[in-house]
Order: structure tokens, then C-alpha cells, then sequence
């Protein structure tokens, strides 16, 4: 368990934003939550790393607040922007609504992953504590993606799906090879980019960011 | 010698390979000569292979490197041998019969990619019986399939595609069925060949036995053409060239048959009597259905196929006997049975492609296959139609022909078992029994009425009146040497029988012996022409032969004309009219009037055309149904990414239930 | 029962056929082909057994009557190894009724043809000997003789069944 | 030595008294309807007078028409040859019954291509009608000879009529009995099946292929259908025990009397006949293993 109330903080932290990221309706107030989760993350990591989780942690943490904190929050910002897309994003449910399903889909996605054997092999995982939470945040991201009808709230959604993945890798194995990190980071980095200048040619196209409208192509 | 022999199997493989090559050569005719000759080549030395290994049982020709895990070994055993020496025979007719066939239809068939399909297509039939282990028999399977799909497309008009789509449809389905029940045999050696395949399925369970009998009797039987799987066969070998729909219809469906024997025979320990019931069910319902609509066809090479499939069933419900006479502990009817199937499947390879070779001279010579536009050719081609008699006769299986001693041996097995003790067994033959003869005679019926309406009487179209295209000396030939292997193998049965291993029938050089009864096939065909000979020496004696006039035929004082005689519709009306439940025919009857107001006087079409009750009441409402699922399964894609989401975390969540 | 009933009548009840006697040995005159129609006879067995087609050439039906009576119980003319039958290729005689008219003249001239040498016709009826009252008519060829050779008359408007036999039997000399 | 003389002798004997038992039959008929009748033996002189007539051909018939009649009667004077009706061991072992079947088939089969040829739509018609006619008592006959090959344990005539196989030595085979008349009334084209003295071409079924024939050809098919009919009332005869001359007189009798009596049948109607012949015969051989 983790012990040290550095990274429990960090932790609490880190979910907070993730769930209020869920329910948020703008895009500046959404990115700003984005990032301060990563933040969290980050120093989840480095809680690890102090307790003797391996100095390799540290140079992860900065990657990840150097990346998801501050990068791409920026590029998405910056592309909207210039794209002169609304900020205003349109989700199929009304804040409050979604607050209890981000919540109620958090619970079950921590409950699936007590009663799943990996969690069983405790033996095996540095911090089991974090797995439900991490696997949680996966489910959180998902239904992010799906609830939201704009593309951008897609792409956080996308990218907090991403966290939660960060999340678990660090819980089950403690933190993967900094190679490996970074090959992530740089295609999380690239996807964002790829997602930003699409929504961004969608926007030119249609006028909107709704995915909805999108489904014309098709007829 | 025995290195010798040893490659002839190799050199008759090699030759048909070359003879695809050089077919791709060049457009001029010369390698349409050189192709066929080389096929011919390699149609000899198939013989000469396949008499090598059924004169001296023992010995066994193999070739290709035997200890490489990899490549497999083939291998002529005397079982295959039969069917090899039925391929080699119908190639090199066929070869023989399509040089002179061919030149004269250069512009609708693109003769260098035909020529090189047909070589393809032998060589894969040849593999097929060759190969020892499941991986050559189903690459000899699909070569052979994939070279008659391309050749039933080879005409490119409309209708040859979408019978060749069919084909293909059925033979993939089928193969795959084949392919399942091989691997689902094997349990996971995939290489083994067949005597461990055999090791193997002696120790499976009984439910692996029972699937893989389905999977391969699907394989086979929709292969063979049985019926419910038959849709394609009068579609597809009507549309290929005739020479191939000869070897397609002749051989082919033999090479189905050599399958499934192999399977049953040497992998498959001794199957139950349900799965034999099951064989004899379908063989019957194959031989009554296909008899039915071979009388009421209209069209010249749809009959023959249907007749295919006629012979088929009853070859399919000998087998069904034999392996149920096995289950029930009667070897005697096991053997005869056995031995039956095989020697009719031999006599039905020779009778068909002959007639198959025949009809594409009808086709050419009148440009049409409806029976209705035919008639009088007898006239214009005495010779030809002499030789196409003979092969009728010899498919309406009547006495001097091969085909009529086949049931000969079959129906005598059964009647020396039907005292059996328990009456269920007695009953299954009984029925058969009636069953078998009711189609003996449809086939009659069939094959008068395919050889009167386009032989006989006046011609019924401007074609037919006078044919431009005589037969050639080269298909005449092959056909007349078909025509005279019929003859020759039902004069010469108990020879071709203790030469095919059968000679436990046989007690001397002329006799076949079932049980108590004897047959001499040679003293009946010499008293029957004895007898004939004497009437007419009578009737030279008393009375003047030279007393004759002509004058036209008795028309009750009107003059009459082609349009009068009876056409083939008119001719299986009867019997349209007393299987009208099964045979579906529907009758429009469409009056316009002469004069727009007077309603009285009209001229009345009317339409009979033939509906098959597979393709309406099974295939069509399967594909409706099938299409009908796929607009539900399409509603998913709405085009709504966030939809996709949903599944995928739908998908993910299940997967983590199930798996984690 | 009407089975039993029926054939006891037949079996044992009284012989309704006309003795043979009476058509034999009558010395009424034909006219006939004579010569040429003996010579036709002897060359079938002296007309023991003859097939006889019913041509029509345009009679009144008065003819056809009688010739259908010709089979009954009365006459039976099967007795004397006459038979009538379907087709003039099986026919060794030909029984031509009334004037020929134009449309027919094909049809009879065709079955004439249609069956085989030797043939004998015979001319049923005054219409068919001389063309009757209709001789002069338009529509009318005349007698059967313009059209097709004649070998024995029988004349009479029609002529009675025992007419017919007595002609039939004057030249096929049944002994009695 | 024996088997050789048998067969030359019954040869002579059933081709002798063939146009007899025709003649006979129109006798009887002739007397039952009251009529003096033709005598027996007229028969004889029909054939000859044919035989010395012309031989009419018509110009729109190919070989097929000039070969039908020999291989007619020569598959009639097979059948006087090789079956043992006249003496009970005489005919050929090896033309068993099954033969017998093929080689009626194998006749009926150029009777109907001799009606076809001669492209008229009366030949047309008696030869469609004859051809199904022959294809649907294929069956019955099958199945009534395996019941009396069954019962007498081999399938050549020679065993059945040689250790006197008759109707009463089973109860079963007196369906198969009944099934056999039913079979030889509808092969010779007698009373329900067919008129043999129609004139009307509609109904003909046996008369309407020969139409076209004249003269010799004519005589010849003529003669071929009474052998056979003769060959099949021997064997009728033999099964039920009667000698040769009881047989013909006695059956000629009871088939003019049989003819008498009914009507004959519609033709689209033939499916009835030939589902009760094909039911009898099937009765008559499973009876056999169940008694």
C-alpha cells in the first residue's frame, strides 16, 4: 500500500480531475483539468519513485508533465483557436447527470478489477491499491469518448483513457522502462497533433465540431 | 522395368503439365495442337500406369521425395488406379475430340487460356487421386475446382457467370466442409497422410466421427451433386464447352466419388447405420429427383446433367446398401453392393462423357440446345446418330449395356438378402428396391425422348434443317470409341470386374455369379442380334424386298408440316401431368386482343416454363433470409463514432468478465 | 346379376345374325373392273381376309350408316374376313362414299396414294358411282373414277347393307 | 442336346400359335357381343395378305424406321426362345427375369422410336403415351418378379416354373398374381390401358405408333405383338399350373371376357391403374416375409 501521504494526495488528486474533467463544458476550464491531472500523475510517480519504487521514475514524471501537461494541453488549445471552433462543447448529457455516471462507471470499473484474478496476484504488484483505481480511470476515458458528441472532449477523453493506462502501468509493474516511456509519451505527443489538425479540417469543412453531423458523409 | 514404371505415373503427370504450358504459347492453332497432343501423350501413359498397377495389384507406383516432412508423397494404389484409368481414358478423348472441336470456335472461346485451364483442371483431378495425405488431396480439390469454375466462365455470356458464381459458391462450401473434417480429424498433425489419419480416427471419439462423416459427406455429396446440394451441376456443365462438360460431368463427379469412397473406405472405421441410412435417403432422393426432371427438360445438355445426377443417386444409394448391409453384418451385400457402385460409376464415366461429346456436335450443328428446334438430324447424319444411339441406349441402362449389368449385380444382391431375419432390413431393401426400378424406368423415358426429338422425324427449325457443320473425323472417332467401350464393357463385364479386383464375382471368364443367379453378358448380346439376324433372313425369304414406294407420311388427306409433330414438352406431358406435386410448372396464359374492341378474337400465348422446387423453396428463401440478416447487421453502422465507442467498451468490459 | 344376365342372352339365347346364305349366289350385276379386280383378288388370297378403309369424299352420311351397320350383330361382315381399319397404309381396300367434292379431291387422291399397291376401291352409293344428283354441281368433281380408279360400283341412294354384302360377296365368290 | 431341341421346338410351337390366340381372342370377343365373328384362324391369312403387299415409306423417316420391325419381332422371337414356357426346364438359365424386364424394355423402347420417326402427331402421341405406360409398370414389374424369385430362392424362370413355383404355394403370390395380369394387360396394350380395335387415332395408344407402317413392316410388328402377348399368357398359364393348351384357349376366353365386360380406362386416369399394380406387387413381397 502506498504509505506515504505524498502520493495518496496525489492520487486523491489525480481522480478528482479526472472525474471533474468528465463533466466539464468548456474547453479551456476542460484542458486546465487535463492538465492538472497529468500534474498528479506525475507526482504519483515520483511518490513511487521515493519510496524505493526505482530512481528510473523520475525522469518519467517529468516526460509525463512536460508532455501532457503542458504540450498538449497547448496544441489543442492553439488549434481551436486558430480554427475558430466554439468553446462551448456539446456532450449528449447535462454536467450533473454526468457527474453521477462518471461516478457510477468509476465504481464499477474499480469493482470489476477487485473481482478480476490479476488483482488476486497481489504478490506480484507494487502498489495493488492502484489498480482499481487506474483501471477505473480507463472506463472514466471511455465513456468520456462516448458521451461527448464534440470531437475535441473526444480527444481529452482519448487522453485520459491514455492516464489511466500511465496509472496502471505504473501500479502493476512499477513504472515502465523509460524507453519505452518516452516512445509512448511522443506518440500520445503525435496523436494529439494528428487529432488536433483533423478537428481542425472538420471544423473547416462542416462549420462544427459535432460529431453527429459527421455521419451525413455516410448517406 | 520397375524404374521404368516407376516414372510413368511421374511422366503422365509432367506431360499434362507441359501440355498446360505450351497451351499458353501463342494464339495460332499450332499450340492448340501441340497442347491437346501432349494431353493425349499423358492420357496414355496415365493408362499405361493405372493397367501396370491393376494387373499386378502388389506392386504400387510412387514417386516425389518420399522422406521430406514437407513435400507430400504421391502414391497410385489400385483403388485409385480404377479412377486414374478412368481420367487418362476421358482426357485423351476428349483431347482427341476438341482439335478439330475447337478450331471451329475460335472467336467465342480464347482458346490459349482454355487450353491451359483444361490441362490444370486434369492435372488436378489426377493429383486429387494420386495423393496420399489430406494437404495433396485438397490441393488437387481446389486446382480442379478453380480450373472448372474458369471454364464454365469461359463462354463470358451472362448466364455461364452466373452459373459459374454458383459453382463456385457450392465447390468452396463444400471444400471447406472437406478441409474441416480433415484438420477436425486430425487433431492437429497436420501433415499426417492418410494411414495415420486412419490410426488417428480409429481412437477419436464418437462425436469427432460423427461431425466429420457430415462435414465430408457435404464435401463430397455437393461435389457429386446429390440432391439438395445440386443446384449448381445443371446450371454450370450445360454452360462449359462441351469437351470439358464431358470430363466435368464424366469424371469429375467420380473423382468426388473416389473421395469419398477413400474417406470411408480406408480413414473412417465402419460407419453406423444411421450415417448409411442417411447415404441411401439422399441417393434416392438424388436419383428419383434428377430421373424427373431429366424427362421433363427442354434443354439438349440440362438434361444430361440432370441425368448425371440420376446416375449419381443410384451409385450414392449402392454405396448406402453396401455400408448398411456392413452395418447390419451382411458381407455378401457388403462386397456385391460395393463392387456394383464402382462398376456402374466406371460404365456412367463412359456413357456420359460420350454423350456429353455428342451433344456439343448437336449444339454446334443446329446452334442451339433446345430440344424444340431440333428433329430429322438422323438424316443428315446417319453415322453420327448411329454412335449417339448406341450411347443413349447404353444410359437408358437396357440390356446389352454396361450400365444394365451394373444394376444387374445390384438388384441380385438385394434380392438374395431380402429374407434376412429382422424385417427392418428387409424393409430398407424392398424399398429400394422399388424406388431404384421406378427410376430405371424414368431414365428410359429420358433418353428415348432425348434421342427422338432431336434425331427423328422432320426437322422443327430453319438450323436444324440443314446442318453446315457435320461432325468431323476426329470427334466422331472419340465418340464412336466411347460408344463402343459402353458395348464392349457390358459384353466383357466379368473381365473389367476380375480386373478391378471384383473377381470374387467372377466364377468364369464369361459369367457373373451372384449368389445362385449366373449371367452370361456375351450369350445375351449374341442372341438378341441371332434373333434379329433370323427375322431378317425371314423376311428377305417371304417377301419381295424390292416392293416399295415412297410417298409422304399418312395425314389424313391435310398437308402437315414440322410444326404438327410432338415436341419434347409434348412428349414427358404425361408424366409432367402425374408427378404434378414435385415438379413444378408455371403455366402463364397471356390473350391480346386482335382488334382493340372486339374482345372475342385473340391471340393466346401461353408459357410452360419449369420450376425447380430447390431454387424456390430452399436456395431462394435461404438467400432472402441471409440478405435479410445482413440489413439488421448493417444498421450498425450508423455512422455514429460515438456508437462505435460504446461497443468497444461493451467488447472490453465482456472480455474482462470472461477472460480476466 | 346384369353380368350373368347379359351373357346367358348372349351365349344361349337365339342367333340373330343373317345366314350366310342369304347375300351368297345372287346373280345381280355390278358393274366392276372385272379382269383387273379378279386378278387383284387371286393375288390376295382370294380375298380371305380384307382391310377396309371408309374414305369420305364428300358424302351426305347417308353411306356411312350403312357401312357402320355392315359391323353390327345383323351383318357382321367380319365373318367373311372383312375388317374395317384405321389407317390406309394398313388398307387393302378402299370404300369411297359420295360425289368428290373440290376440297376433298386432295384428301381422297392422298389416301389412294397412302396405301399400298394392289388396292381395290369400291364406289359406295350413287353419289360416289356417277356423282349422283349433285353432278353438275360447281362445288362438285363428279364421280370417284375422275379422280381415282374405281374397281366395283355399288350403286343405290344408299345402298342397303345386304347390297353392300351381295356385291362384296359377288366378287370375292365366298362358297357358301 | 435336350436343351437345344426344347428350345427349337417351343421356338416353332410359340411362333405357330401365336396369330392363333389373337384369333381366338377376337373370337370370343366377337361371340360375346352376339356377332357370328371372324374364325380363329384368319388371323394367319391378315398376315400373309400384308406380307405380299406393297411397302409404303414415308420421306421424312431417317434408318431408325426401317430398323424397328426386325428388331421387333427379333425381341419377340427372343423371348418364344430362351423363356421355358412351353416345357417347364426347357428355356435358357441365363435369361432370368431381370433380362426379361431390360429386353420388354429394351422392345417398347424402339416401338416408340418407330412412332416418333414417322412425324405425324398420331405417332407422337402413341408413342409418348406407350413410353410412359412402359416406364411406370417398370416397377410393378420388377417388384413381382423378385416376389416369385424370392419364394422360389433363384430369379431365372427355369427354377420357378422347373420345382412348379404356382399361385398356391404361397398366399402372398396371389397378389403378385394380380399384379402380374394388371402388368401383361397394360405391356400388350389390352383393355383398360389401350383399345387394340380403335379407330379413333385420340385414343390409340399400341396402334397409333404402327400407323405409319404398311406391307412386310406392318405384318411383322403385327406378328410381334401377338408373340408376345402368346408369351405372356404361357407364362400366366405356367404359374397357374395349366398346360399348354388349357392355357390358350381358357386364357384367350377369360381375357376377351375380362375385355368385355369394362370400359376402357381414360389415360390421364392410368396413374390409378398403375398405383394399384404397383401396390399389389409391393404387398404381394413384403407379405412373403412377414407370413
Amino acid at each position: 500500500m502506498t504509505n506515504s501521504l505524498f502520493s495518496l494526495l496525489m492520487l486523491v488528486l489525480f481522480v478528482g480531475e479526472t472525474l471533474t474533467c468528465f463533466t466539464l463544458m468548456r474547453l479551456p476550464s476542460l484542458l486546465r483539468f487535463y492538465a492538472l491531472s497529468s500534474v498528479a500523475l506525475g507526482g504519483l510517480a515520483i511518490g513511487l519513485a521515493l519510496e524505493g519504487g526505482g530512481v528510473h521514475l523520475i525522469p518519467v514524471a517529468v516526460a509525463v508533465v512536460a508532455v501532457k501537461a503542458l504540450l498538449v494541453p497547448f496544441v489543442i488549445k492553439r488549434m481551436a483557436e486558430r480554427s475558430g471552433a466554439s468553446l462551448r462543447l456539446v456532450s449528449s448529457l447535462r454536467p450533473s447527470a454526468s457527474w453521477f455516471v462518471g461516478i457510477g462507471v468509476f465504481g464499477s470499473g474499480i469493482s470489476l478489477a477487485l473481482h478480476s484474478p490479476l488483482y488476486q496476484m497481489n504478490n506480484m504488484i507494487q502498489t495493488p491499491a492502484l489498480l482499481p483505481i487506474s483501471f477505473g480511470v480507463i472506463l472514466v476515458g471511455l465513456v468520456m469518448m462516448i458521451i461527448r458528441k464534440d470531437l475535441l472532449s473526444q480527444m481529452i477523453g482519448f487522453l485520459v483513457l491514455e492516464n489511466g493506462i500511465g496509472a496502471f502501468s505504473l501500479s502493476a509493474l512499477g513504472g515502465i522502462p523509460v524507453a519505452i516511456e518516452f516512445g509512448v509519451y511522443s506518440a500520445v505527443l503525435i496523436g494529439a497533433i494528428l487529432m488536433a489538425t483533423l478537428s481542425q479540417r472538420v471544423q473547416n469543412l462542416l462549420g462544427t465540431h459535432d460529431t453527429s453531423h459527421l455521419s451525413e458523409l455516410t448517406d | 522395368m520397375s524404374l521404368f514404371s516407376q516414372n510413368l505415373l511421374f511422366a503422365s503427370l509432367l506431360f499434362t503439365l507441359f501440355s498446360g504450358i505450351c497451351a499458353l504459347g501463342g494464339r495460332s492453332l499450332v499450340f492448340h495442337k501441340l497442347s491437346q497432343g501432349l494431353l493425349l501423350v499423358s492420357g496414355v501413359l496415365g493408362m499405361l500406369a493405372s493397367f501396370k498397377v491393376l494387373l499386378a495389384p502388389q506392386t504400387v507406383l510412387y514417386f516425389g521425395l518420399a522422406s521430406s516432412e514437407f513435400f507430400p508423397v504421391f502414391q497410385l494404389d489400385p483403388y485409385g488406379a480404377v479412377f486414374f484409368l478412368l481420367i487418362s481414358l476421358v482426357s485423351f478423348l476428349s483431347a482427341l475430340y476438341a482439335v478439330p472441336y475447337l478450331a471451329s470456335y475460335q472467336e467465342t472461346y480464347h482458346l490459349q487460356s482454355l487450353n491451359a485451364l483444361v490441362a490444370t483442371f486434369v492435372l488436378g483431378m489426377q493429383l486429387v487421386v494420386v495423393s496420399q495425405s489430406p494437404m495433396a488431396f485438397m490441393l488437387g480439390w481446389e486446382t480442379m475446382s478453380l480450373a472448372s469454375f474458369f471454364l464454365v466462365v469461359s463462354d463470358r455470356s451472362h448466364e455461364s457467370v452466373k452459373a459459374a458464381l454458383l459453382y463456385l459458391v457450392m465447390t468452396h462450401l463444400g471444400a471447406g466442409a472437406l478441409l474441416i473434417g480433415f484438420l477436425l480429424l486430425a487433431q492437429g498433425f497436420f501433415f499426417a497422410d492418410f494411414e495415420q489419419l486412419a490410426a488417428l480416427a480409429a481412437s477419436a471419439p464418437l462425436w469427432i466421427l460423427s461431425v466429420c462423416f457430415g462435414l465430408f459427406f457435404f464435401g463430397f455429396g455437393s461435389k457429386a451433386g446429390l440432391v439438395p446440394f445440386h443446384v449448381w451441376l445443371p446450371e454450370a456443365h450445360p454452360a462449359a464447352p462441351s469437351h470439358i462438360s464431358a470430363l466435368m460431368s464424366g469424371i469429375m463427379l467420380k473423382v468426388a466419388l473416389y473421395g469419398f469412397l477413400r474417406v470411408l473406405l480406408f480413414i473412417l472405421p465402419p460407419i453406423g447405420a444411421t450415417a448409411s441410412l442417411f447415404i441411401l435417403g439422399f441417393g434416392l432422393l438424388s436419383a428419383l429427383y434428377g430421373v424427373l426432371y431429366a424427362v421433363v427438360e427442354r434443354d439438349f445438355k440440362r438434361t444430361l446433367a440432370f441425368s448425371s445426377i440420376e446416375n449419381i443417386g443410384l451409385i450414392f444409394t449402392m454405396l448406402g446398401v453396401a455400408f448398411f448391409a456392413q452395418s447390419q453384418g451382411l458381407e455378401g451385400l457388403y462386397q456385391t453392393a460395393l463392387i456394383a457402385a464402382i462398376f456402374f460409376a466406371i460404365a456412367h464415366a463412359i456413357f456420359k462423357s460420350g454423350l456429353f461429346l455428342a451433344s456439343g456436335l448437336i449444339v454446334r450443328a443446329v446452334h442451339s440446345r433446345d430440344l424444340e428446334k431440333m428433329g430429322g438430324l438422323a438424316r443428315q447424319m446417319p453415322l453420327f446418330s448411329m454412335v449417339f444411339f448406341v450411347l443413349c441406349l447404353a444410359a437408358a441402362s437396357l440390356p446389352p449395356f454396361a450400365p444394365f449389368f451394373g444394376e444387374w449385380i445390384f438388384f441380385q444382391s438385394i434380392l438374395q438378402n431380402f429374407s434376412s431375419q429382422n424385417l427392418f432390413v428387409t424393409i430398407v431393401l424392398i424399398l429400394t428396391f422399388a424406388v431404384i426400378a421406378l427410376v430405371g424406368g424414368l431414365a428410359i423415358f429420358a433418353m428415348v425422348k432425348l434421342f427422338a426429338i432431336s434425331m427423328l422425324a422432320e426437322p422443327r427449325s430453319e438450323a436444324a434443317r440443314e446442318v453446315h457443320e457435320k461432325p468431323r473425323a476426329g470427334e466422331l472417332f472419340s465418340v464412336a470409341i466411347l460408344a463402343f467401350l459402353a458395348l464392349g464393357l457390358g459384353l466383357y463385364a466379368p473381365t473389367v470386374l476380375s480386373l478391378i479386383g471384383a473377381s470374387v464375382l467372377v466364377s468364369s471368364p464369361a459369367e457373373i455369379t451372384v449368389g445362385s443367379a449366373t449371367i452370361q453378358p456375351s450369350l445375351i448380346f449374341w442372341l438378341l442380334l441371332g434373333c434379329v439376324f433370323v427375322v431378317w433372313i425371314l423376311r428377305r425369304i417371304f417377301s419381295r424386298t424390292a416392293h416399295e414406294r415412297i410417298y409422304h407420311g399418312w395425314d389424313c388427306g391435310q398437308p402437315i408440316d414440322a410444326s404438327m409433330e410432338y415436341t419434347a414438352t409434348a412428349f414427358s406431358a404425361p408424366i409432367r401431368f402425374f408427378f404434378r406435386l414435385i415438379l413444378k410448372t408455371k403455366k402463364t396464359l397471356v390473350a391480346q386482343p386482335v382488334v382493340a374492341t372486339n374482345p372475342w378474337i385473340t391471340t393466346r400465348t401461353a408459357t410452360v416454363d419449369l420450376r425447380s422446387i430447390w431454387m424456390d423453396y430452399g436456395y431462394v428463401p435461404l438467400g432472402r433470409f441471409i440478405i435479410e440478416m445482413a440489413e439488421q447487421v448493417k444498421k450498425i453502422q450508423s455512422g455514429n463514432i460515438r456508437f462505435y465507442l460504446l461497443l468497444m467498451f461493451l467488447t472490453l468490459i465482456l472480455t474482462i468478465w470472461v477472460a480476466l | 346379376m346384369y353380368i350373368l344376365k347379359l351373357l346367358q342372352t348372349l351365349f344361349l339365347g337365339p342367333r340373330i345374325t343373317e345366314r350366310k346364305a342369304q347375300f351368297l349366289g345372287k346373280d345381280v350385276e355390278f358393274e366392276s373392273a372385272g379382269q383387273e379386280l379378279k386378278q387383284m383378288i387371286s393375288s390376295l388370297y382370294g380375298g380371305r381376309s380384307l382391310r377396309i378403309r371408309a374414305v369420305d369424299g364428300g358424302s351426305t352420311n347417308a353411306e356411312e350408316i350403312e357401312l357402320t351397320a355392315l359391323s353390327n350383330a345383323y351383318y357382321d361382315i367380319e365373318r367373311f374376313g372383312l375388317s374395317f381399319v384405321a389407317s390406309p397404309r394398313h388398307a387393302d381396300m378402299l370404300f369411297v362414299t359420295g360425289p368428290i367434292t373440290r376440297n376433298l379431291e386432295r384428301a381422297v387422291r392422298s389416301t389412294y396414294e397412302a396405301a399400298p399397291q394392289p388396292c381395290i376401291v369400291v364406289a359406295v352409293g350413287d353419289g360416289a358411282c356417277t356423282g349422283g344428283i349433285w353432278k353438275d354441281s360447281y362445288a362438285v368433281v363428279g364421280a370417284v373414277e375422275h379422280v381415282i380408279p374405281v374397281h366395283l360400283k355399288i350403286p343405290g341412294d344408299p345402298p342397303s347393307p345386304t347390297d353392300i354384302l351381295v356385291a362384296l360377296m359377288s366378287i370375292l365368290k365366298k362358297n357358301p | 442336346m435336350s436343351l437345344t431341341i426344347a428350345v427349337f421346338i417351343q421356338g416353332i410351337v410359340v411362333l405357330a400359335l401365336a396369330p392363333l390366340v389373337t384369333g381366338l381372342v377376337r373370337w370370343f370377343k366377337a361371340r360375346l357381343q352376339g356377332r357370328h365373328g371372324a374364325a380363329p384362324w384368319l388371323v394367319y391369312f391378315t398376315l400373309l395378305t400384308t406380307l405380299k403387299k406393297e411397302n409404303v415409306i414415308s420421306e421424312s423417316r431417317s434408318w431408325v424406321f426401317r430398323c424397328v420391325p426386325f428388331v421387333v419381332l427379333g425381341i419377340a422371337l427372343f423371348l418364344s426362345l430362351t423363356l421355358p414356357i412351353v416345357f417347364p426346364s426347357g428355356g435358357i438359365p441365363q435369361v432370368d427375369l431381370f433380362v426379361l424386364a431390360g429386353v420388354l424394355a429394351l422392345s417398347s423402347v424402339f416401338l416408340v422410336l418407330g412412332g416418333l420417326d414417322a412425324a405425324t402427331a398420331f405417332g407422337g402421341m402413341g408413342a409418348s403415351r406407350e413410353m410412359t405406360i412402359a416406364a411406370l409398370i417398370e416397377p410393378t414389374t420388377l417388384i413381382t418378379f423378385a416376389t416369385f424369385a424370392s419364394v422360389a430362392g433363384s430369379s431365372s424362370l427355369q427354377d420357378i416354373f422347373g420345382n412348379g413355383i404356382t399361385v398356391i404355394s404361397h398366399p402372398a403370390l396371389l397378389l403378385s398374381f394380380v399384379a402380374l395380369v394388371l402388368i401383361v394387360l397394360a405391356e400388350n396394350a389390352r383393355y383398360p390401358v389401350d383399345n387394340p380395335a380403335t379407330h379413333l387415332e385420340l385414343t390409340m395408344v399400341h396402334e397409333a405408333m404402327v400407323l405409319e407402317y404398311s406391307g412386310p413392316y406392318l405384318a411383322m410388328l403385327e406378328y410381334a405383338s401377338s408373340i408376345k402377348l402368346t408369351v405372356f399368357l404361357l407364362i400366366l398359364g405356367n404359374l397357374v399350373g395349366a398346360g399348354l393348351l388349357t392355357t390358350v384357349v381358357i386364357g384367350s376366353f377369360a381375357l376377351a371376357l375380362f375385355e368385355s365386360t369394362i370400359a376402357k380406362m381414360r389415360f390421364f386416369r392410368m396413374q390409378e391403374y398403375m398405383s394399384i399394380a404397383f401396390f399389389l406387387a409391393l404387398a404381394g413381397l413384403i407379405l412373403i416375409f412377414i407370413i
